[in-house]
């Protein structure tokens, strides 16, 4: 047996990369559930290509899976990382870039063949030139290993290859002191007909970590302790998932049946595909021919008394405008979720933006505001949802949940809600024999009635065309039209009296605020949590509701001296801050269809205080080199 | 289902009620042009609303964007004047949601052959319990006359002023190609035929497509007139009526018969043919359908006017309700905090940070 | 004879009023036409009913037509007007409190019978009681007077009837003494085919004529002298036909044949009606299936070499949203003519709002920036439409026209241009035998080639995802990204360089600066010269370009005390320079579907410079009552 | 006309060049799956290019989304990879400003007829002489596996785990009701079939249509295999050939015999039917057609491949482009100082201020 030293880290960030075949979202995903149930706090990014299949060996063909995990509050799935896991040449080229200085290269040898190397355009084999010379390197010949392993498994070669992530996966699972067991019993439940794949699997999973119990290859083994979280039953979510759990527990709450008119598209189709299987609550999805034809039904539904749905992202969102505007001017609830892609037009459908916020609050003709909340975290997305649907139905008013493919995709541990601790969400149906009319509104919420087709009585129609106060009727009044334009708006001002003040976190006031929504938060916190390690006195504010905005946020923006904007875009949130608050707010824009790194964010907040940067359309995460064509 | 959302969609309170045509005409002022086909149009559904035993409030009216598609205001019941071209999909969504209502689709054949016409080809295939009036005037009247998918070739408008371009779409066939279950024209101008084809549609379970010719007297008058003038409509409209030989002229003295794939009009007066040779009309055949809706562009035979075809198959609404009762079945009702605690799940004990 | 008095007049406000099928806006227009021949300065603003023929003597069935003449510069219809010429009593009714106080009433006695005065919703009748008293009343007999007049004229009375608007006419020709010439030529003109209905229109404009001359019942006539226009050629011409002139102008200066994908929509079907007519200039007009068909195809025609156009209004403009995408990724060359109406959703078509702004700069997915030009008057729209060209081709990016419904119908005398000195519009396609890479870009305009299909050796593929700089080929790589994202942008900002400076009409500091855009340059420019006239310091900046923004109007407003920006919304372009340059400009909306009037601007520089006004969303033309539930 | 346009436009310069089908591969590596059916496609699409007799640079590929709509970047010749659903859209604009060009649309079940379908259906009618290859492999392929509106009803897939709804479409009825003028069907494992009905549908003056049977090796494997199986091809697939009975089987031994309006297949073994009982099939006629592609859902007939109809009718380009030279006749070649001039013009002398 190896001797080796065990070491005490407080968090590692691990990236798994090798061909889409090669099964590194599965290895990804079950060292992020074996670390969780070992108890630390997690934070997840896989990255995968746009091609279904791309060809083997390819560098647009490469997947990847990054965690980062830890014994305290984890933000972000890490920035560079620790150690990278490169089943093949190709993934080694696509991620090198990321590890940091001194980190960890296991590399599996067989993915450095010639073809391979070819494919991935190294002209000499990194493993044995001088590229990874700032590395600590372990060459391991996994896919032999595996075969050795599994020689008397009765599999054929090919199935026995791909076992192979399982024999990296146990090999890391020594190295950081993981138990087996969950992934044993994981093994067991998928391949449940399949007992000789589970067992093969099994098999490779011990060898590997066998290999680190008995070579001397790797010296030191880590630990890292679980952290402090509250107590509670956990699991992993990603955002997708946990919007679709919100749906329907938003549709326990209101007693409405859930309706979700959505056409396929990525990064949302898997909401579509949650909800789908979930008929026995109730929730019918209807797959339209178009996005139009989504919103519109789902319109149709809302009419109908339905917790109406309509998701999609940024491309088909852009479809659906007008018949958005149909849902504010005819004051149904609705709920938009757009999962945040990068553009602009198809752009990069698998990558992360947050450049739709605009879309979301101006991108229909005329006077259409609507409710916009977007999650921070995959978790949070359970709460957004019910959030939207309580605002939806109180205000009678599209809501927009602003997701991006971040937060959609991302995981992390999830502290499983008492259902019973819910909010009620009260439909407030107009009911027979009521005072009615189509228009006459709450005074408080300043919400129309909804009154259901099939309620005697309540006969009404409502349409596109404006409308007379109180009454509905068509109307071309000029000052009704100016009152019901404005009362539109008022709506959902108002709800800025109600819902509760922002809270800073970190400091309350000082040097810097940082001010972000979305996704962006983890990052965003961790520079906060930095900084203020480092003595800065540094505040995050953190908008769910983006429109109506907070009521108190023009006073926590006075607090600061500087306030800095992190987005993934050109510049949304800030302007908006600019505009309405009059505050000289700096802009931080990244727009690589990645998330932001927690260092970009702390670069941005040293240049601040040390009087380096101003603010300048220019501004980036990454300077882009000067624009001049190119010669 | 929430009470209110049970009680709306239970048997109604007023079921028994006896309706008269008043009961369904609401308080809006009716704002089409003096002589419009729209009038009689709305004046039979009016009329046919009361004989259908349908509650009033389990009716809704969805309509699109046109002089047509005005049509829900006038009807007293529900209704959605919805935006150009989506009444399809937005009654869609309806009645996926409210299977216990009775929807009508108002369009016209700009909104539902223009700008709606992929809905409409989808809600086809898809046979959603819904009834589609098409108010085809060959025109766009509502935006003061350009040229429409229904227009002749040639017609000349604000919009083509050298005479139009395109082929025109037959309504029947595009709907019949695109697995209509209830496919019927009509016309303003024949007021019991308009309105027993109304019921017909009203009837049938599944989606009801009528085309209903209708003039606009603005911007396209009389471009039906040889098939709605008394003089000339006997020899140019074909009224069909399944299991019976197809007949017309004004003593019924012609014939379709059907040569193989060809309609041909035959005599019965010439001594040549007999009414065994006429063909005899099955509104089951879509094949039929189809070779009848294209003598539409044959010189020498009538158009044809009644249901062309109706065919039963699962409704939409129907097969995803069995969905969910059959899911409910298999995996009982659902149940949230079962479902959230589902996959992997971990506990955390309160003393975990020291464990 | 009647004796008369002849009073001097500088400026005159008309509104003819009647049932739609009165002939209101022909009247109008004659009027118009005669007094431009005149030498007149005019500005109209024709209003009918959304319904295309509503029932005779309904409020909803009302057409009007309002002119404002005189003999220097006329910048507007005109708030109040002097004289309302009712044709019945729903004329009266709905067009009543827009004359001022003192103004004149000419009414047709026999549109004030009983069945109108009920239709119209009077009790009694309003000629007959106080309702006019503040008033000038004439009530005339128009109907039976024309009848008279008609009497041998052999037409039936329907036809005699529908002339009746024509001794309206003739009354106020000799009310305002206009020569009868213009309009007689007209007639004859028009009626070449129908004599007989030449001849009575001409003798019922002749008996109104000799109706003011021969009774008493005027005795003042007014006199109204030309005005001090540049000498040249002018003709009258709306918003619409001169963007159509515009359109065929740029393709000639540019060489390019115009394709224009349309689809019809109030208040944009014009310009699709007018350039079908131009088929002799190679104008290709495809009326689509709907607006996304409307605008790919002009996308498509963009790529074989066309000027492509396509035009509409508000919801249409949702619709295209994501091509327009597509067209700025695939930087091709595209003018958008959006029509802007009342919204949102159908909204009240026939109705002005300028409230499409957001939607054109941000009314798309992601980061998808577009030039964005506004017309301030119909004349206008000729050159801006040319400017359009001459931008979308040196630029390769979609530009946006923002008209609006006031400026589409309104009209005014247009100096008719020598077409030898319009610009020249250079496509510069890529030759074949060239250097070409898709995306290499001009280092001046970074423009990309113009690479027409049917180049030899310029073969290559363009489309929606993102794209490699120079190659143009498909590209996820992030700095990539980043640098193609602000490039697009920075086209565009560069332009600002070679764009005029904006110059500020009025005071060039002083008080305040009133920034407008679009048709709401006559009511500004108006409240300008007004405030000026009392000794105010005030200056009037009106952007034609929004996209980008004049690169001195930064400069420009830090020189006025205040700056106020009217819009007909709910404060877009206002948000944009707050949030750009940090200044507390100030909001004057209106939302009622009605242009503004030039005192609604004055009232507002009063309270801001007499203190009573701070910026507040809820600030606007007309304060709408507190919105609270009515109850 | 723009120099460099028209000379765009005019006759190629190396319009004699001889191609070989390397030409028309661009240097992008292909990135579908291995084993997808849209391999075979592309290839025998390089394959006809080159005896087309155009030359490379008038041929434009445009495509919406969808994996098959990555075709153009593999094409080296113009390409436009559009969006979702508007390639027929795109390729009507381009082909109307430039008739010169050889325009071909590819799209996929998902692209073509769900999203896109309306710009599909108006396209046929409208007859722009466009070839539109559709990729039908009754799936979305790119977004990883949802039903589309070609699926077979009761289909499971990530978007109905308990099986699709929808009757699907039949895109051959669909364009064939739509007034397609040519409509074929024809498969990705049949070359030679691929390859000669790519030729006809180049050949066509007008709106080609061709449903390309297209097996997604990922999302839904061997759904036409009992057509593309060569063991069972002979029985269940049906080639048709203008002017000859319509006969199939291994040894020529079945044929379809149109019974009236049904189709129905007969042994030519048994001794009761010859050939002269069996159909000659006429591929000018719409309802022969029409009959023909509903043989898909009728058990026991085969499927249909082949040209199910090829038809003249006059180009949408070709009219317009008459209607521009026939104004030019009229009116002579646009005089824009004229056009401005036009209208009621007056004049303001230099001193009209005092006049
Ligand atoms: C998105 C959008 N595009 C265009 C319009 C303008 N529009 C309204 S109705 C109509 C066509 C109406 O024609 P049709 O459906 O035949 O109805 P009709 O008026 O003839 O009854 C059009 C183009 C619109 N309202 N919305
Ligand atoms: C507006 C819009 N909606 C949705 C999508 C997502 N999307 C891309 S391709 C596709 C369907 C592809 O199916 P199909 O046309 O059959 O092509 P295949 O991949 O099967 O070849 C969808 C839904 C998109 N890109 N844009
Ligand atoms: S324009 Fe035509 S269709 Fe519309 S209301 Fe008038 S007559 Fe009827
Ligand atoms: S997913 Fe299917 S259709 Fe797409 S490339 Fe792969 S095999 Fe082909
Ligand atoms: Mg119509
Ligand atoms: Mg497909």
């Amino acid at each position: 047996m190896a001797q080796s030293t065990v070491e005490q880290l407080d968090d590692v960030t691990i990236r798994f990369a090798g061909d889409s075949g090669d099964g590194m979202q599965l290895t990804g995903t079950q060292f992020t559930h074996t670390s969780a149930i070992f108890g630390n706090d997690i934070s997840t990014l896989p990255d995968f290509p746009a091609e279904i299949r791309a060809p083997q060996g390819t560098l647009y063909g490469v997947s990847s899976f990054q965690l980062h995990f830890g014994s305290s509050e984890i933000n972000t799935p890490g920035d560079a990382f620790d150690v990278l896991v490169a089943m093949n040449a190709a993934a080694l080229k696509v991620n090198l870039s990321g590890l940091r200085s001194g980190g960890m290269v296991i590399a599996n040898a067989e993915g450095f063949n010639r073809k391979n190397l070819r494919l991935a355009g190294y002209e000499n084999n990194p493993l044995e030139d001088s590229t990874l010379e700032n590395y600590k390197v372990f060459v391991v010949d996994v896919s032999r290993l595996t075969a050795r392993a599994l020689a008397d498994s009765g599999l054929s070669s090919k199935e026995v290859e791909r076992t192979k992530n399982f024999f990296a996966l146990g090999m890391l699972y020594w190295l950081y002191g993981r138990p087996l067991e969950p992934t044993i019993r994981w093994t067991a439940e998928k391949f449940a007909k399949a007992p000789e794949i589970a067992d093969a699997n099994v098999l490779a999973l011990k060898a590997g970590w066998n290999y680190g119990e008995t070579t001397e290859i790797f010296h030191v083994r880590y630990e890292v302790e679980p952290a402090k979280l509250a107590p509670g039953r956990y699991r992993n979510i990603s955002g997708n998932l946990a919007l679709a759990f919100g749906i329907v527990a938003a549709g326990r709450q209101s007693g409405l049946d859930v309706f979700l008119g959505s056409y396929p598209i990525t990064p949302a189709s898997d909401i579509l595909h949650f909800l789908a299987r979930l008929k026995h609550f109730g929730v019918k999805t209807f797959q339209a021919e178009d996005e139009i034809a989504a919103v519109t039904s789902a319109i149709g539904a809302a009419f109908g008394g339905a917790l109406a749905v309509t998701s999609t992202s940024g491309p088909g969102l852009s479809l659906k405008s007008e018949a958005i505007g149909l849902a504010v001017m005819t004051e149904l609830p609705l709920i938009v979720i757009d999962v945040q892609r990068a553009g602009p037009s198809t752009g990069m459908p698998t990558k992360v933006e947050q450049a739709d916020l605009f879309q979301a609050l101006y991108g229909r003709n005329s006077e259409a505001p609507v409710i916009v909340l977007a999650p921070a975290t995959p978790a949070e997305c359970f709460d957004i949802a019910i959030e939207a649907a309580r605002l939806a139905v109180r205000t009678r008013t599209p809501v927009f949940i602003l997701s991006d493919n971040y937060v959609a995709n991302g995981t992390e541990p999830w502290l499983l809600p008492d259902i019973e601790t819910l909010p009620q969400i009260d439909p407030d149906f107009a009911k027979p024999g009521e005072d009615f009319a189509p228009y006459k509104r709450d005074p408080q919420t300043l919400a129309r009635p909804w009154a259901l087709p099939g309620t005697p009585g309540l006969e009404h129609r409502i349409g596109g065309l404006e409308k007379e106060d109180v009454s509905g009727n068509v109307s071309y009044d000029p000052l009704n039209h100016e009152k019901m334009v404005r009362l539109r708006a008022e709506k959902i001002d108002r709800l800025a009296e109600e819902l509760p003040e922002l809270k800073v976190e970190g400091d309350q006031d000082g040097d810097v605020l940082l001010v972000g929504w979305g996704s962006s938060y983890g990052a965003i916190r961790e520079a906060m949590l930095r900084q203020r390690r480092i003595g800065r006195r540094v505040g995050h504010a953190h908008l769910r509701t983006l429109n109506p905005l907070p009521r108190n946020l023009g006073d926590l923006l006075q607090k600061f001296d500087h306030v800095i904007v992190p987005e993934l875009n050109d510049g949304q949130l800030v302007n908006i801050l600019r505009s309405k608050y009059l505050t000289p707010a700096l802009r931080l824009t990244k727009i690589q269809g990645l998330p932001f790194r927690e260092q970009e964010i702390e670069q941005k907040v040293n240049e601040v205080l040390s009087g380096e940067s101003h603010d300048d359309k220019q501004e980036s995460a990454v300077q882009s080199e000067r624009m001049n064509g190119h010669e | 289902m929430n009470d209110i959302l049970a009680q709306a969609a239970a048997a109604p309170s007023n079921g028994e009620v006896k309706y008269t045509l008043k009961d369904f005409k609401s308080d809006q002022d009716v704002r089409w042009c003096p002589g419009c086909g729209d009038y009689a149009i709305l004046a039979q559904m009016q009329k046919i609303m009361p004989d259908l035993g349908i509650p009033r409030e389990k009716v809704v009216f969805i309509s699109g964007i046109g002089c047509s598609s005005r049509f829900p205001y006038y009807m007293d019941t529900y209704g959605f004047h919805s935006i150009h071209g989506r009444a399809p999909a937005l009654a869609t969504g309806l009645k996926i949601a409210r299977p216990d209502l009775s929807v009508w689709v108002i369009t016209g054949d700009g909104d539902g052959l223009s700008i709606g016409g992929n809905h409409l080809i989808h809600l086809m295939r898809r046979n959603v319990d819904l009834n589609v009036l098409l108010f085809n005037n060959e025109i766009y009247g509502l935006t003061k006359g350009q040229y429409s998918p229904t227009s002749a070739a040639g017609l000349v408008t604000k919009s083509t002023p050298l005479g139009s371009l395109d082929q025109p779409f037959n309504p029947l066939s595009l709907v019949l190609g695109a697995e209509a279950t209830f496919v019927a024209r009509t016309m303003d101008r024949d007021l019991p035929h308009l309105n027993s084809t109304l019921r017909r549609a009203a009837e049938h379970r599944g989606t009801s497509f009528i085309e209903i010719y209708q003039n606009c007297i603005v911007f396209n008058d009389g471009v039906f007139e040889e098939f709605t003038d008394k003089s000339t409509r006997p020899d140019t409209s074909l009224y069909l009526d399944h299991g019976r030989p197809m007949l017309y002229g004004a003593n019924k003295e012609k014939g379709i018969r059907l040569n193989g794939l060809k309609a041909e009009s035959i005599s019965l007066e010439n001594g040549q043919n007999s009414i065994d040779d006429v063909t005899v009309f099955d509104e089951g055949d879509r094949a039929m359908a189809f070779v009848l809706s294209r003598m539409d562009s044959a010189p020498g035979l009538p158009r044809a006017f009644g249901v062309l075809l109706q065919e039963e198959r699962p409704r939409y609404e129907d097969q995803l309700n069995d969905q969910v009762e059959e899911a409910r079945r298999r995996k009982g009702n659902g149940d949230l905090q079962a479902l959230l605690d589902s996959g992997d799940v971990w506990e955390v004990g309160s003393d975990a940070a020291n464990s």
